[in-house]
């Protein structure tokens, strides 16, 4: 084989390859977002029903029984700034200007909940290389199980919201992330119960419910006339313990998670644009379809593998073989 | 403060011991906690004994009208603090007229009373307690035949200044919770143009009118008001921002009904309706009925439901939740971009990753120097 | 009939007392790692789960370990057997950059002990890019010890040995070929899923396993000329220029179609505004591209090509290349959102240092004490 | 006849103005008007049902305890609850103590100020009662003061504040009380009873609560010089006054019973008979309110200030069509205190018998307060919890210290649908009914001497204030 050749068939090569990767993003688009449980159990986080409280921490830290964050030497409560091995959730503050008035984009301030969002096409199961993170067929949960999981962290760079989070700190550290209460040992949901956040709720910002409920919910304030008094439930949504009233506030007319990258389970609703909020920039295709269009169209059933492994064997073996050059011995 | 005797540059308070029942010590570290509890100074303290001590001719009259109330803030006040407060403020004041309080009866201490507005015309205080109703030309409120409307209007002519007594007095109170059948309305909404000072509460703690009286009376006129009229020094500051309970609020403690493991611990009642974010008073400072020890409405377990404040107390149901209007301390809340663990660069890592990156480039020069200078050994073959 | 020698010579050069040093400190730092957790020596956090570890000793150390993958493409599957001679150095070093990318994947994996977990079939998911990445790459340093063992099987002279792997070597030399074209590819696959973590110029969603290959290969020819020609320099040798001069058109004509796929892809995808925004990605865009037309313009001209001097040159230039453009999609550029940053500590730095160290000093201890290198015309 | 008109009445609650036809120097009809009204029944509808412990208390700002316990019941009547142990002993406490501060109030304050009027000043008594009794005055005040502020104490330690709480919920009380609290409340009470037994009573209170008829009181009255105790004062210008014939009823008394039986519910017809709430009846003919005799469970308030015939804004309720005296005086009757009963056989329901009437039930308090707090089981809880039904009428029924209180209550759709409340003053100072028969007040003043030129008629005063009114709970 001449040199020209060699370089023609290397760049051949890498044409076959580009071809093949070339088909393969065609038929990335075969996999669709996946389905919306109706039934899967969620959350809805109402901004402008927030005060503050951080009871759903407090309570958050109970039942999964974690440990405050201390930064300061005042220990007087938990300084948990974001999500970490220590915190499930936590609440943020939107502040502009003067920060006056709450709910405001200007020169106000919000609250915003930063927890699992349950999402329905999960990136961080998508990319879990030993089914640490599963989605529970049942309530939509997506839950962690530490005995699988090598730690490699590839949840945390897969999931849009960086909820997974793992324990830096630790010898032997594990990744920490909401499982909606429902981990082994834990079981509210499967005994009935709600989420530790939202029975904490003193004002329902936290909702708790089936994902379908929490959707018509959503809907019905947003598209309620600021200003009205509506009746707002509490606790759980299918049996609210209690309700308050309150006027409507000015909400956006955008439901965080009824889409984004196939929606969540956790949704919010907030009167300042979610991206203020700090929610990232997601469309609706979720990215773990994309990237299991391209994987499964390069690996499926590791067919072209198999093909590819084949052929190879083949040449190689016929140019050891046949003249000797290529022998190693 | 209170340790320490004031200066008063000799003056002579054995009259006012005699006459008040307490010794001179006692009487200055009152005069003391009082100025304290105004915010204000030692050297007002002094005037402000001085003024109490002085010749009762310079008491200002009162007057004291009663519209639609339950006598609830005169109640309060007979309980009030050492010196006993009845004795100090008929002691500071000339209570000309109070109808719950007076000596005698009928249409006779009307005529005092008009008598004494006249004598002391642009010189007395006015003191309302309770609302007025407007509603068909205020007859739902009489006294003596005339309304309290007509009494409230007359009275304000000639009042050097006018404190609205009670939440009632203030903005209205429990009667002008809707409908508000009998169109009831507070002081200041009678009398436009008049300078009200409001001093709401249901009861309001008679300190705060204390307060006020004894600032009117040592410098002649009335103490900074907030942008409703009340006192800057009682009403500046939510309940919620000094309310013992606060910290559970803060650490997401609530009681969610009263008797239960968390309400026993002394949990935040916000869950249980507690107005006390949303309430500007000195309930949690001062306290009521003189006892100590935690009693206040919330020190016995039952929230805050915002009687001195209009717009809340009455008119949002005791269980409906408050807003909470501010948030101390404000830090406590991480914004959106803060995050938990943010090492930033260290220089000396900064410099590490620098040599590595240079000794590698280097090294690739100094190798690619010393190949250049190696002599060719071999062309090899180049098809 | 070997013209593979050991080069010989004292071990305990002052080069392998500095690369020892700093391996001792790298040392104390791995066994701080281990013992108060990751966090007590790197500044990886909440949303740069990734630091220098992964991106540097795993996703560009197997990077710059393609020499072998390379090789075997040009050696076995076009038959060239005139570049046999740098098969065997190539294989080493991508045994020490697949060996130690393992070893930090180790380090750097926070539930190590339960590492095995990847191998047990009834926890795979066969969607997830890692799991391919990890099977693949632990295959690969498996079959790159069994195509690499000749050496060790010379050593001690197990020549019955040696002959029953002839017979099943093409095998694995498939495999060598294979498992690096899957893995590679999907180094780069494994950005699709982190979406708009990865800047919009390295974010090429479905195009990614197709430019990390490219990569990949390039890096492995660049990295074959660089050893080579550092083995020169180091050790002396044979002239190979003309044939590594091969390699680097090789090289340069995977770089041209891998630029040519990347300028059509952003254009395709409407960023190629993005590439002159003046920030930071497009400063770094701008580097790497001018590090990967560098050696194109040195290559091009047959005089440059064969002077040594400017092949190594164009080479480092290559590797630099594919390191940065990993670098830049991993890390550099990689944006989990506002408030995030990542900046290695001097120990997690130290670290990899030492895990290049410890790759440097091994290969010298073998390329002195095993036939290796390839002696034939000077010997 | 000349018409003389009385009032406004200072030193008591609220507004009240009585007009009175003279003839013959003799008081022929009477007319008690209250020209004071804030519309509660109207506000509460449409509030939430707990609310009524918002806005019941506000009514009344000395008896709001009373106004409290009444709505809570009536709360807890809707819910079908049961009250805590300790929260019933908490309510209890609370409840006596208010009692107990008004009885002290009016005697302190309301009542016995009018004896040091000048009128009095050539009795032989009459300037040592201007001495201990004149209004803010009087050495009294300067040791009652004090004592009432003490002992209002009772309610801050319990309830927070006075007046005006929110510490009496349906299932109890919101405080729950600890040791130390316990401790506080014994030292208050043990300072209540000094403060009796030495100013009050001159006496044990035991020694006063053994006298069982009208001789025993005045031969204890006489043991001592009047200044010992200004119980006995005030026995000793009763005697000179005779105030026994003075604002003589001769109606039913009645109590709604309290303190979960120990005062039982009852009418007093010249024995004790039982009462039937069914039989009671709001009478708006003179009243200016709009609408037609109804139980109070059916009742309306709306006001119309022109209405014909109509002279004030209290409505006449009536039992079984008759009028019936409320108070301390006919509570005690049921509850069959010996002396009271003994008051009663002999003279009736009158300005004296109404006195002791509260006087002998403050002390009475005392002892059963002093046993209710060794009652409480400080680990138990203090408040029950319910759930109101969607739609359920109630009725809680309690005794003020002017006398029986009641709360009607609808609530239907976590809503109320109505609230009717009939309080003390509202029986005792009832208009004239369809039929003509004046209420207690009206009645009591038939018949007393006026002298025509008296602008103020010290005995009307005398009368009027031994009701003890409230205006401000008579009409809301």
């Amino acid at each position: 084989m001449k040199r020209r050749e060699f370089l023609k068939g290397a760049l051949g090569t890498s044409a076959a390859t580009v071809c093949g990767v070339m088909a393969s993003s065609k038929t990335a688009e075969a996999r669709p977002n996946l389905e919306v449980n109706d039934n899967a159990v969620g959350m809805l986080y109402d901004s402008t029903l927030c005060v503050g409280c951080k009871a759903c921490v407090a309570k958050c830290k109970e039942v999964n029984d974690m440990s405050p964050v201390i930064e300061s030497k005042l220990e007087a409560w938990d300084e948990a700034r974001d999500l970490s091995g220590d915190t499930l959730n936590v609440i943020k503050v939107y502040k502009n200007g003067t920060a006056k008035t709450k709910d405001a984009e200007t020169d106000g301030f919000a609250f915003e909940k930063r927890s699992c969002m349950h999402c329905v096409d999960p990136g961080c199961v998508s990319a879990c290389p030993v089914t640490a993170l599963e989605i529970q067929q049942k309530t939509g949960i997506i839950t962690y199980n530490p005995d699988a999981c090598i730690g490699c962290r590839t949840c945390m760079t897969a999931c849009p919201y960086n909820v997974p989070q793992f324990e830096y700190d630790k010898t032997f550290g594990q990744i920490h992330k909401c499982q909606m209460c429902n981990q082994k040992g834990v079981e509210r949901i499967d005994k009935g119960q709600m989420t530790g956040c939202a029975e904490a709720c003193p004002t329902g910002a936290t909702l708790f419910g089936t994902r379908k409920q929490l959707l018509e919910e959503a809907k019905r304030r947003t598209a309620l006339k600021p200003g009205d008094i509506y009746n707002y439930p509490m606790g759980d949504l299918s049996k609210p313990d209690s309700y308050h009233e309150k006027p409507v506030p000015n909400y956006k007319d955008h439901i965080w998670g009824e889409k984004e990258a196939g929606g969540t389970n956790v949704m919010h609703i907030s009167s300042i644009s979610f991206d203020k909020l700090g929610m990232p920039p997601l469309e609706e295709r979720s990215y773990a379809s994309m990237s299991e269009g391209v994987q499964h169209t390069l690996y499926s059933y590791l067919a072209l593998p198999a093909v590819a492994l084949a052929g190879l064997s083949f040449v190689v073996k016929r140019n050891i073989d046949s003249d000797g050059e290529g022998g190693d011995s | 403060m209170a340790e320490q005797e004031l200066d008063t540059g000799g003056f002579d308070f054995s009259e006012v011991e005699k006459r008040l029942g307490v010794t001179r010590r006692t009487f200055l570290k009152y005069c003391a906690g009082v100025a304290a509890s105004l915010g204000l100074s030692t050297s007002s303290a002094v005037a402000m004994a001085k003024a109490i001590a002085a010749k009762p001719q310079m008491r200002p009259p009162v007057i004291w009208l009663h519209g639609q109330e339950c006598t609830g803030p005169t109640e309060s006040l007979l309980r009030s603090e050492q010196p006993s407060l009845e004795h100090l403020l008929l002691d500071m004041i000339s209570l000309d007229y109070h109808q719950t309080l007076d000596t005698g009866a009928g249409h006779k201490v009307e005529e005092l009373k008009k008598k004494s507005m006249k004598e002391n015309h642009g010189k007395y205080l006015l003191v309302v307690e309770g609302a007025i109703p407007v509603k068909d030309d205020g007859v739902y409120c009489k006294i003596a035949g005339e309304t309290m409307l007509h009494i409230t209007k007359e009275a304000a002519e000639g009042a050097a200044a006018i404190v609205a007594f009670g939440s009632c007095a203030s903005w209205g109170g429990v009667q002008s919770a809707s409908p508000n059948p009998t169109g009831a309305k507070g002081t200041q909404a009678v009398l436009p143009g008049k300078p009200v000072v409001n001093i709401p509460g249901c009861p309001p703690n008679p300190a705060n009118f204390l307060g006020t009286v004894l600032y009117f009376v040592t410098f002649g006129k009335l103490p900074p008001l907030d942008q409703q009229n009340r006192p800057k020094w009682a009403y500046g500051r939510l309940i919620h921002e000094n309310c013992y309970r606060r910290p559970h609020f803060d650490a997401g403690r609530f009681a969610t009904e009263f008797g239960d493991e968390g309400h026993k611990l002394g949990y935040c009642l916000y869950k249980l309706g507690c107005k006390g974010p949303e309430t500007y008073n000195n309930c949690p400072s001062l306290e009521f009925n003189n006892v100590g020890g935690g009693v206040w409405p919330i020190g016995v377990g039952h929230p805050c439901f915002g009687c001195s404040e209009e717009g809340i107390g009455f008119n949002k149901p005791m269980f409906a939740l408050a807003n909470v209007e501010t948030h101390t301390p404000p830090n406590s809340f991480p914004t959106i971009e803060d995050r938990q663990q943010d090492t930033g660069i260290s220089p000396t890592a900064a410099a590490l990753g620098g040599a590595a990156a240079g000794a590698a480039i280097g090294a690739s020069l100094m190798a690619a120097k010393k190949v250049g200078n190696t002599p060719e050994s071999d062309s090899g073959s180049d098809g | 009939m070997s013209t593979y020698k050991p080069i010989g010579g004292r071990i305990l050069t002052p080069t392998f007392i500095f690369f020892s040093i700093i391996v001792a400190i790298s040392i104390y730092f791995m066994a701080q790692r281990f013992i108060y957790g990751m966090g007590s020596v790197a500044n990886i956090n909440g949303g740069f789960p990734w630091g220098i570890w992964v991106v540097y000793d795993v996703i560009i150390g197997t990077g710059l370990a393609c020499g072998g993958y390379a090789l075997a493409f040009t050696v076995y599957v076009f038959n060239k057997g005139k570049y046999h001679p740098l098969v065997r150095p190539a294989l080493l070093a991508s045994l020490f950059g697949y060996a130690l990318g393992g070893f930090g994947a180790i380090f750097d994996m926070g539930r190590w002990w339960q590492f095995y977990n990847i191998m047990l079939p009834w926890n795979w998911n066969f969607n997830s890019v890692m799991l391919e990445v990890g099977l693949c790459v632990s295959l690969y340093i498996i079959v790159l010890i069994i195509e690499f063992s000749p050496v060790f099987l010379e050593k001690i002279g197990a020549q019955g040995l040696i002959k029953v792997l002839d017979k099943v070597l093409f095998f694995f030399i498939a495999l060598g070929v294979l498992l690096p074209t899957m893995h590679q590819s999907s180094l780069g696959s494994m950005l699709i899923i982190m979406g708009y973590k990865i800047d919009p110029l390295w974010q090429v969603m479905q195009f990614q396993p197709l430019l990390a290959v490219l990569t990949a290969l390039i890096m492995g020819y660049s990295i074959v000329i660089f050893e080579a020609s550092f083995s020169k320099a180091s050790f002396g040798g044979p002239n190979e220029t003309p044939l590594l001069a091969v390699l680097g058109k090789v090289a340069v004509g995977l770089m041209f179609a891998f630029l040519a796929i990347r300028f059509v892809v952003l254009g395709v995808q409407g960023k190629l505004g993005l590439i002159f925004a003046g920030d930071f990605s497009s400063l770094m865009f701008l580097i790497e591209t001018a590090l990967f037309i560098i050696p194109a313009l040195i290559i091009a001209l047959p005089s440059q090509r064969q002077n040594p001097s400017k092949l190594l040159i164009a080479a480092v230039s290559m590797l630099f290349a594919g390191a940065l453009y990993r670098f830049n999609a991993f890390l550099f550029t990689y944006d989990p959102g506002p408030g995030y940053s990542y900046f290695p500590s001097v120990s997690e730095i130290m670290v990899t240092l030492g895990v290049i160290s410890i790759e440097i000093l091994a290969y010298l201890v073998i390329v002195k004490t095993m036939p290796v290198f390839h002696r034939g015309e000077h010997a | 006849m000349t018409r003389l008109i009385v009032g406004p009445f200072n030193r008591v609650e609220g507004d009240l103005e009585v007009k009175l036809d003279i003839k013959d120097d003799q008081v022929e009809a009477a007319w008690v008007s209250s020209s004071l009204y804030r519309g509660f029944e109207q506000i509460l509808e449409g509030k939430t049902p707990g609310d009524a412990l918002v806005f019941a208390p506000r009514i009344c700002g000395i008896c709001s305890i009373s106004q409290s316990v009444a709505a809570s019941s009536a709360l807890r009547n809707a819910m079908g609850l049961e009250q805590a142990p300790n929260g019933l002993l908490a309510t209890n406490l609370l409840s006596a103590t208010e009692n107990l501060a008004d009885h002290l109030t009016h005697f302190y304050l309301f009542f016995m100020p009018d004896f040091a009027r000048d009128t009095y000043g050539d009795q032989p008594w009459g300037e040592a009662a201007q001495k201990r009794f004149k209004a803010m005055q009087g050495e009294a005040s300067s040791y009652f003061l004090p004592a009432r502020k003490n002992l209002l104490q009772l309610i801050g330690i319990l309830a927070g504040k006075w007046p005006h709480t929110l510490a009496i919920q349906p299932g109890g009380t919101t405080k729950t009380l600890d040791q130390g609290d316990r401790v506080r409340v014994i030292s208050v009470l043990s300072e209540i009873r000094r403060f009796l037994e030495e100013k009050v009573f001159g006496d044990k209170l035991e020694a006063i609560l053994e006298l069982s008829s009208f001789g025993e009181l005045f031969s204890w009255a006489d043991n001592q010089p009047m200044e010992q105790g200004d119980f006995r004062f005030f026995l000793k210008i009763a005697q000179s006054l005779a105030l026994e014939e003075v604002g003589k009823t001769s109606c039913d008394a009645m109590s709604y019973g309290t303190y979960d039986g120990l005062f039982p519910q009852g009418v007093w017809r010249g024995e004790v008979g039982k009462l039937d709430p069914q039989l009671i009846a709001e009478d708006l003919t003179h009243s200016m309110m709009i609408g037609d005799t109804r139980h109070p469970s059916q009742g309306e308030t709306f006001p119309d200030l022109d209405k014909a015939d109509a002279y004030t804004l209290c409505k006449a309720p009536r039992l079984d069509g008759k009028v019936v005296e409320v108070g301390a005086y006919a509570r005690q009757l049921i509850a069959g205190q010996p002396l009271i009963i003994n008051l009663a056989h002999k003279s009736g329901s009158n300005v004296l018998s109404r006195v002791v009437g509260r006087l002998i039930e403050a002390a009475r308090l005392v002892t059963i307060m002093e046993e209710w707090v060794d009652g409480f089981k400080i680990k138990e809880p203090f408040c029950s919890h319910g759930k109101m039904p969607d739609e359920v009428e109630a009725v809680g029924m309690t005794e003020a210290a002017r006398g029986s209180l009641g709360h009607w209550l609808h609530v239907r759709e976590g809503r109320i649908e109505n609230y009717q409340i009939v309080s003390p003053t509202t029986w005792n100072f009832s208009p004239r009914d369809s039929s003509g028969i004046s209420g207690p007040l009206e009645s009591a003043l038939v018949g007393v001497p006026v002298i025509a030129d008296e602008k103020n008629p010290v005995v009307v005063q005398h009368i009027v204030r031994s009701f003890d009114p409230c205006m401000v709970c008579t009409v809301h």
